[in-house]
C-alpha cells in the first residue's frame, strides 16, 4: 500500500448531509464527534464545505423538497468519496415511507437519489454505531482508491 | 365525561367573554368549546387578543368531508382565568372563505398560511398571502416559467396590522436587489437542517429578512392519522429527535383527554421525569450548539462532553438515548425500578455541581458576552403580538409557561412538585441564553423530586386503554424545551369515510383512527419572528440569533399538504390544485 | 475579564492528564471500549425461533411497517420478517407479542455495507396449515394451538366440553371453511350462546 | 564558493525540516487543543489492536491531510474567474515555502544573510496573505467574497503591525539583515523591546487565524470562508502553506526577539522550548476564545495593534536615541 492510499484512509473529512430527519440522528451524528469519542483520534473532522469531504453523512428520509439540494451536494463532493446513510430514515425511510399509501411529501430513502455505500440501522443509532459505520466507510474508501488507477489503464 | 371546569368561568363565558357563542361544552381539564357563527370569529379575536390579552395558540382547520370545514382557535386565558377556549366555526364546503385573524395578531400569520396551502381554504385580507411550505415559485407559469403569483417576487398585495408595521414579507424585485441578496442555506454550517433565510445586507449590515421553510415537510399529520392512536405516537416522538419526549407527553396527554383516562401516579412520574430530562439535555446541548455557532469548539466540547451524563441517565431509563419509545395510552410501557432510580439519583448532586462550575463560566466569558449583549433584540410588545413561546418570550419578560398555567398534566402539580419559572428582562440573546442556563438548574430540580418519588414506591404503570367516543376533541399543551407545544385531536367516527383507509388494512372503518391531529410545534412561532430579531443586526449575528431561538425545522415543518407537488408542478395552477384537493376530499 | 477566562482555563485544565475519551473500536481494554450498554438497551430485536407462533400481532403494531408477514401459498410456508433498516428497534412488538418470542438485544453495531445480506432481516418461518376441504394455506398449527389454550383458559366452564369437542372437528379446516360448513359439522356458535343462557 | 554550495546544499536540507517542522507545529497545536476540550486529539500511539489497517501514530495528521487532498479530484467552479482562481493557491504557497529561505534557522543563515532579508520576508509573507484572499474573491462563491472581504479588513490591520514590529527590531538593531539581528550580541530584544514582541504576537493571531481573529473563515457563518470553492489539489496546497506560515511565523518570533539563540546548531534545545512555549500561548488563546463578530473583534484586534504599535514606536526612539545600543 502507497503512502497516497494510507494517506486515505488515515485522513477521511465528513460533510453532514441532512436529508430532512427528525433530527435525532443528527444530534448524535454530533454526539459521536463530542469528547467522549473523539474521531480526531483517527483523523476524522467535520467540514463545513462539501468541496472538502470524503465521506458523507446522510441523515434523514428525503422529502421532496430536498432532492435537487441532496443531489447538487452530493455532485459537489470530490472523488473519490463515500456515503454513509445514518438511522432507520436515510436506510429504508423507516416510519415516514410506506409502500402501499404513499407518503404524499417523502420520496424514500437517499438511496434512490445517490449512491449509499455504508448503513448504519437504529433510531437512532448510538454514536458507537455511528463511529462504527464512518470506520467501515472508510474501509470501502480505501478499495475506491484501488479500482481507480486499474480504470484508467 | 367528567369536566373541571368553573361553573363560575361558564357563566364569564356566556355572559362577558362570548354572548355570541351557540353552543358552549365543557370538556376535560380546563378546555371549554365554543361554537360560533364564522363571521364573527375576527371580531371575537380582537376582544380575546387585544382586550383580554388571552394567547392564540393555534388557528387550524378540519376537513369534514360533505359537511364542509371546521374552523378551529384555541386561545389560551391562563393570565386571567384558568381556561383553554376552543372557538369552532363552520365554514361552507362550496365557498370555502373565512376572515383573516392575522390582520389583528401575527399569532395567527403562519396558521393561515398553512390552512389556505393545506386545506385550500381562502383567507380574506391575509397580510402575507405567499405559500407556507410549498416553495414560492411553485407553481409556475407553464409558458414562461416565470413564478406565477404568491411567489417571493410578489409585492404583498394587502396592507400590514398597524402594531406590527414593521413586518412586512420581504418584496424582492429579482432584477434590482439580488446583489445584495443573500440566501443562507438550505444548507449552511450554521444550521444543521434545511431552511433558507433571505437577508438583504448593506455591507455586514442586515436590512431585510425573511425566512422560508418547508423543506423539511414530512406529511406527519396524516402519517398519524393513517396509523391510529396507539401507532401514532411513534410517529409523533420522531416529529423532532431533540425534544421527542415531549411530543410523547403531548400526544399521549391529547389523546387521554378524548376519553376519561385515569393515569396511574407513577406513570406520571416517570413521564414528568423523562420530559424534564429531556429538557436539561436539549438546554445543555443549545449552550454547547450556541457555542459553536459564535466559533468556540471548547465550549462546545466541554457541554457536550457534560450532556453525555444526562445521556447516560436517559438511556438506562429507557434503552435508547433519542427516541424513548414508552408513551402508551393510559401510562408508560416500562417502569423505572427503585435501584435504577437511587442509581440515577446519586450522580444528580455530580451533574449539578459540573454544571454549577462550567454554565456560568460560558455564560461570563467577556467575549462571549460581547456576541450575545444586545443581539437580537425583542421586546415584550414585539414577543406578545408575534406569539413567541417559551424561553424566547420569557426572555422578553413574558411570564408563560405551559406546565403552570395548564392545569396539571402529568405530574405538573404545585401541590406534588415545586418548581419556579424562570423569565428575565434582557430581552436579547444573553436573556434567552440566562434563561436557559437557569432553566436547566430548575428541571434538574423536578427530576430529582420525581426520582425521589420513584424510589420510595411501586405501582401500577398502565391503565387500560377504553373507548374513544366518536367525534370527541381534546387539545394537549405541554411546555418542550423551546416552549408550548400544542396538539389538537379529534376522534374518527363520524365523518370519517373510506378514503383514510389504505385499501384491505383496516377492518373497523373509522372506530380506530383519528379523523384530524394538528400539532403546532414552538419553533414555528419563533421561527416566525426571526425577521424581526434580525434585522438591523450584524451578518455575523446571524447564526446565532437564528440558534437563540433554539429553532428546530423538523418540528416546523410537520405538516401536511394535500397534493403532490413534484408531478404535477407544471400542470397546474393554483385555483387548480384548490378545486383538486377540493374535489378529491367530496367524492 | 479575567476570571471566567480563568474559570474556562480551570475547567479545561481539570481534565488535561485524563481526557473522557473512550478509546472506541479499540478493544485493547475491554473496560474503555464502550460508553454505557444498560440493562434495558433497546437494541436490534431478536426472535427465538421456537417460541414464534406466527400471529401477526408484531406486524399489526409495527409502525414503521418493518415487520411484514409474507405467505407462500405454494410451499406452504409463512415468513415473518424484521427488515432492519426500517426498524426503529421501538420495542413495540415485543410488548405485544403474547408468547414473548421478540426480545431486544444489546447488540447495536449492526452498519453493513450490503443492502441485501442476510444479516440485515430478522426471519422466521414457520408451516402454514392446508385445510383439509378447500386446499389453501392458513394459520401456523402453533398459532391454532396457542389460541386454543387462550380461549380455553378464559373461556365458561359451561361451554367448556362443547367447546373442546368441537374444536377437534374443525381444527384441520380454514376459518372461511369453518363458518361456511359450521352447520354441517354442528360448530355453530350460536350453541354456545344458548347452552350460557341457560 | 563554497559559501554559495554551503548555502545550496543547507536550503536543501531545509526543505524537509521546515516541512517537517511546520507539520508538526500544527499537529501540536491540534493535540494541544483537543487535550485542552477533554478529548485525546490526533493520537500519538494508536492502539495495537487497530494498528494495521490505522497505522501506528497520527504525529504526522497533518500531512496525511494534504497527501490525501493531491489524491482526490479538483474542482474548480463555473463561476470562477478560472486563472486567478487556479493560480493563486500556487503562488499563495510559493511566498510560505520561499519565505523560509529567509529566515534563519538554529546555526543555518541559508539567504538571511542577504543585506534586505528582513525586507524580503516581510513582502513574502504579505504575499502569502494577499494571494488567498485574491482566489477566494475570485472564487465566485457569495461565501468566499464575505471571508475574501473580512480578510482585507483584517489584513490591514495586522499588516501594519507586522511591518511595524519588523522595522522596530531592524531599526534598533541598525540592520536589515536577519541573520545579523539573529546574531547580534547583547540582550535579546525581547527584553529591550517587549511591546514589539506582544505586538508581533497579536500579529500572528490574526495571520494564523487563531479564535478570537477567524472570522475570515468563520465556520457557522460563512461556511469555511475563503476556501469555501477550493478541493483537491488547491485546498492541499493551501493546508501546506498554511504548515509553512506556521513555521515561517514562528521562526520570524524567535528570530527577531531572542536572536542570540540562532547563532549555534547547539542552541537547538532552547529553539525547540522556545517554539513549545510560543504554540502553548497560541493554543491557549485559541481554546479560550469564541470568536469576535466581525465589528467588534476589528476595533478590539486595531485598538491593540495601535496600541501596541505606538508604543513600540516610542520604545524605539527611546532605544535608538537615549540608550546606545
Amino acid at each position: 500500500m502507497g503512502i497516497m492510499d494510507k494517506a486515505r484512509i488515515y485522513s477521511p473529512w465528513l460533510y453532514h448531509l441532512h436529508c430532512g430527519g427528525c433530527n435525532g440522528c443528527d444530534i448524535e451524528t454530533l454526539a459521536a464527534l463530542d469528547p467522549r469519542w473523539d474521531p480526531e483520534r483517527f483523523g476524522i473532522q467535520l467540514v463545513a464545505s462539501p468541496r472538502h469531504a470524503d465521506i458523507l453523512i446522510a441523515t434523514g428520509c428525503v422529502p421532496k423538497q430536498f432532492i435537487p439540494m441532496v443531489k447538487r451536494v452530493y455532485d459537489q463532493v470530490p472523488e473519490p468519496k463515500v456515503v454513509v446513510a445514518i438511522g432507520g430514515c436515510a436506510c429504508g425511510g423507516s416510519l415516514f415511507y410506506n409502500e402501499d399509501p404513499d407518503n404524499y411529501a417523502i420520496l424514500g430513502s437517499p438511496d434512490l437519489l445517490i449512491p449509499v455505500d455504508v448503513y448504519v440501522p437504529g433510531c437512532a443509532p448510538k454514536p458507537e454505531a455511528i463511529i462504527n459505520g464512518i470506520v467501515q466507510g472508510i474501509l470501502k474508501l480505501a478499495t475506491k482508491k484501488k479500482s481507480a488507477p486499474a480504470q484508467k489503464a | 365525561m367528567t369536566t373541571s371546569v368553573d361553573p363560575t368561568i361558564m357563566e364569564w363565558l356566556k355572559t362577558e367573554v362570548v354572548p355570541e357563542g351557540l353552543e358552549f361544552k365543557p370538556l376535560r381539564e380546563n378546555r371549554v368549546l365554543v361554537r360560533v357563527k364564522l363571521e364573527d370569529v375576527a371580531k371575537l379575536a380582537e376582544r380575546f387578543v387585544k382586550k383580554l390579552g388571552a394567547r392564540l395558540s393555534h388557528e387550524t382547520g378540519v376537513d369534514r368531508e360533505q359537511s364542509g370545514f371546521d374552523i378551529v382557535y384555541v386561545y389560551d386565558f391562563s393570565n386571567v382565568k384558568n381556561l383553554v377556549l376552543i372557538l369552532e366555526a363552520s365554514v361552507d364546503r362550496d365557498n370555502p372563505i373565512i376572515p383573516s385573524v392575522g390582520k389583528v395578531t401575527w399569532q395567527a400569520v403562519w396558521a393561515e398560511r398553512e390552512i389556505k396551502e393545506f386545506l385550500g381554504i381562502n383567507v380574506e385580507g391575509m397580510p402575507d398571502p405567499r405559500h407556507q411550505f410549498l416553495p414560492y415559485e411553485w407553481p409556475k407559469n407553464p409558458e414562461t416559467g416565470l413564478p406565477s403569483d404568491l411567489s417571493l417576487y410578489t409585492p404583498a398585495t394587502t396592507g400590514i396590522i398597524p402594531t406590527s408595521a414593521n413586518w412586512k414579507p420581504i418584496g424582492i424585485d429579482p432584477t434590482t436587489a439580488r446583489s445584495s441578496l443573500l440566501p443562507i442555506g438550505p444548507y449552511h454550517p450554521g444550521v444543521i437542517e434545511g431552511q433558507t433565510v433571505y437577508v438583504r445586507v448593506d455591507g455586514e449590515h442586515v436590512i431585510d429578512a425573511d425566512i422560508k421553510t418547508g423543506y423539511h415537510h414530512r406529511g406527519i399529520h396524516r402519517l398519524i392519522e393513517r396509523r391510529g392512536y396507539n401507532k401514532g405516537v411513534f410517529v409523533a416522538e420522531r416529529v423532532c429527535g431533540i425534544c421527542s419526549a415531549a411530543h410523547g407527553l403531548a400526544y399521549v396527554t391529547c389523546a387521554e383527554n378524548l376519553y376519561d383516562a385515569e393515569v396511574p401516579e407513577r406513570a406520571q412520574y416517570i413521564r414528568t421525569l423523562l420530559v424534564e430530562l429531556n429538557r436539561v439535555q436539549s438546554h445543555i446541548l443549545w449552550i454547547g450548539v450556541a457555542a459553536d455557532l459564535i466559533g468556540w469548539k471548547t465550549g462546545f466540547m466541554i457541554t457536550w462532553g457534560l450532556r453525555e451524563r444526562v445521556m447516560d441517565i436517559i438511556e438506562a431509563i429507557t434503552g435508547n438515548r433519542v427516541n424513548y419509545g414508552i408513551w402508551r395510552l393510559g401510562g408508560v410501557s416500562r417502569d423505572v425500578s427503585q435501584e435504577l432510580a437511587m442509581k440515577a439519583r446519586q450522580t444528580i448532586p455530580g451533574l449539578k455541581e459540573a454544571l454549577t462550575q462550567l454554565i456560568p463560566a460560558v455564560v461570563d466569558h467577556p467575549v462571549v458576552k460581547a456576541r450575545v449583549v444586545g443581539v437580537g433584540p425583542l421586546t415584550f410588545a414585539q414577543a406578545f403580538d408575534g406569539g413567541a413561546v417559551g424561553p424566547v418570550a420569557r426572555a422578553s419578560n413574558w411570564k408563560i409557561d405551559t406546565r403552570r398555567d395548564n392545569p396539571p398534566h402529568a405530574m405538573y402539580d404545585p401541590r406534588k412538585i415545586s418548581w419556579e419559572i424562570v423569565v428575565d428582562d434582557h430581552c436579547d440573546m444573553l436573556g434567552r441564553t440566562l434563561v436557559r442556563a437557569k432553566e436547566t438548574f430548575v428541571s434538574i430540580g423536578i427530576v430529582d423530586q420525581c426520582l425521589a418519588y420513584l424510589e420510595k414506591t411501586t405501582g401500577e404503570i398502565r391503565e387500560k386503554p377504553q373507548t374513544i367516543e366518536p367525534g370527541s376533541e381534546a387539545v394537549g399543551l405541554n411546555e418542550a424545551p423551546r416552549g408550548e407545544l400544542f396538539y389538537y385531536m379529534r376522534a374518527g367516527g363520524t365523518d370519517v369515510a373510506d378514503y383514510m383507509m389504505p385499501e384491505g388494512k383496516h377492518n373497523v372503518q373509522g372506530s380506530n383512527l383519528l379523523q384530524a391531529v394538528r400539532i403546532r410545534t414552538p419553533s414555528y412561532r419563533n421561527n416566525a419572528i426571526i425577521p424581526q430579531m434580525l434585522i438591523g443586526s450584524a451578518l455575523a449575528d446571524v447564526p446565532i440569533v437564528m440558534g437563540s431561538t433554539d429553532q428546530c425545522l423538523a418540528c416546523t415543518d410537520r405538516v401536511e399538504v394535500i397534493n403532490d407537488k413534484t408531478e404535477e408542478s407544471h400542470t397546474l395552477t393554483w385555483e387548480e390544485l384548490v378545486r383538486m384537493s377540493q374535489k378529491r376530499w367530496r367524492s | 475579564m479575567a476570571p471566567a477566562r480563568i474559570k474556562i482555563l480551570k475547567e479545561v485544565l481539570a481534565h488535561y492528564s485524563s481526557p473522557m475519551t473512550l478509546n472506541y473500536p479499540s478493544s485493547v481494554d475491554p473496560n474503555k471500549k464502550y460508553s454505557t450498554i444498560p440493562e434495558g438497551l433497546r437494541g436490534v430485536p431478536e426472535r427465538d425461533q421456537e417460541k414464534c407462533i406466527g400471529c401477526e400481532a408484531c406486524a399489526r403494531v409495527c409502525s414503521g411497517m418493518a415487520t411484514k408477514i409474507f405467505d407462500d401459498e405454494a410451499e406452504a410456508k409463512r415468513l415473518v420478517q424484521i427488515f432492519l433498516f426500517r426498524c426503529t428497534f421501538c420495542q413495540h412488538c415485543a410488548d405485544e407479542c403474547p408468547t414473548e418470542a421478540i426480545k431486544m438485544s444489546k447488540k447495536f453495531e449492526v452498519a453493513t455495507g450490503n443492502r441485501t445480506d442476510p444479516a440485515n432481516y430478522v426471519d422466521t418461518t414457520l408451516d402454514l396449515l392446508r385445510c383439509g376441504n378447500c386446499g389453501h394455506t392458513f394459520y401456523p398449527r402453533k398459532y391454532v394451538d396457542k389460541a386454543n389454550e387462550l380461549l380455553m383458559q378464559k373461556i365458561n366452564p359451561l361451554v367448556k366440553d362443547v367447546v373442546e369437542t368441537d374444536f377437534k372437528k374443525v381444527q384441520d379446516y380454514c376459518p372461511s371453511c369453518r363458518r361456511a360448513f359450521a352447520y354441517k359439522f354442528d360448530t355453530h356458535t350460536k350453541k354456545h350462546v344458548w347452552l350460557e343462557g341457560q | 564558493m563554497v559559501d554559495v554550495l554551503f548555502t545550496a546544499v543547507t536550503m536543501l536540507i531545509m526543505v524537509p525540516v521546515a516541512l517537517f517542522a511546520g507539520i508538526l507545529y500544527v499537529f501540536l497545536f491540534r493535540k494541544l487543543s483537543a487535550r485542552f476540550q477533554w478529548r485525546v486529539g490526533p493520537i500519538v500511539r494508536m492502539y495495537k489492536d487497530l494498528a494495521p489497517l490505522l497505522g501506528t501514530s497520527r504525529i504526522l495528521q497533518p500531512l496525511y491531510d494534504i497527501l490525501k487532498l493531491f489524491g482526490k479530484d479538483t474542482p474548480v467552479p463555473d463561476i470562477s474567474r478560472k486563472t486567478i482562481f487556479v493560480a493563486s493557491p500556487y503562488l499563495a504557497f510559493l511566498c510560505a515555502f520561499l519565505a523560509i529561505f529567509f529566515i534563519p534557522f538554529p546555526g543555518v543563515p541559508l539567504l538571511s544573510t542577504m543585506e534586505d532579508s528582513l525586507v524580503i520576508a516581510s513582502y513574502l509573507l504579505i504575499g502569502a496573505v494577499m494571494f488567498t484572499i485574491l482566489g477566494a474573491a475570485s472564487s465566485g462563491s457569495p461565501w468566499g467574497a464575505i471571508g475574501a472581504r473580512r480578510d482585507v479588513e483584517i489584513f490591514l490591520i495586522y499588516e501594519v503591525g507586522f511591518v511595524v514590529a519588523l522595522f522596530s527590531v531592524g531599526l534598533v538593531a541598525r540592520s536589515l539583515s536577519l541573520w545579523e539581528i539573529a546574531t547580534r550580541p547583547g540582550l535579546p530584544m525581547l527584553i529591550l523591546n517587549p511591546f514589539a514582541a506582544v505586538l508581533l504576537f497579536l500579529v500572528i493571531l490574526g495571520k494564523l487565524a487563531i479564535k478570537p481573529l477567524d472570522m475570515a473563515e468563520a465556520e457557522a457563518e460563512i461556511v469555511a470562508g475563503p476556501f469555501t470553492e477550493y478541493g483537491g489539489k488547491h485546498l492541499a496546497l493551501f493546508q501546506l502553506m498554511k504548515a509553512f506560515l506556521f513555521y515561517d511565523m514562528i521562526a520570524l518570533f524567535i528570530t527577531l526577539f531572542l536572536g542570540s539563540a540562532l547563532s549555534s546548531i547547539l542552541w537547538l534545545p532552547a529553539y525547540i522550548i522556545a517554539v513549545i512555549v510560543l504554540l502553548f500561548f497560541i493554543t491557549v488563546i485559541q481554546v479560550l476564545h469564541p470568536r469576535f463578530q466581525i465589528a467588534k473583534g476589528m476595533s478590539w484586534y486595531g485598538r491593540w495593534v495601535l496600541v501596541f504599535g505606538l508604543l513600540t514606536a516610542i520604545m524605539v526612539l527611546v532605544l535608538r536615541f537615549y540608550w546606545v545600543v
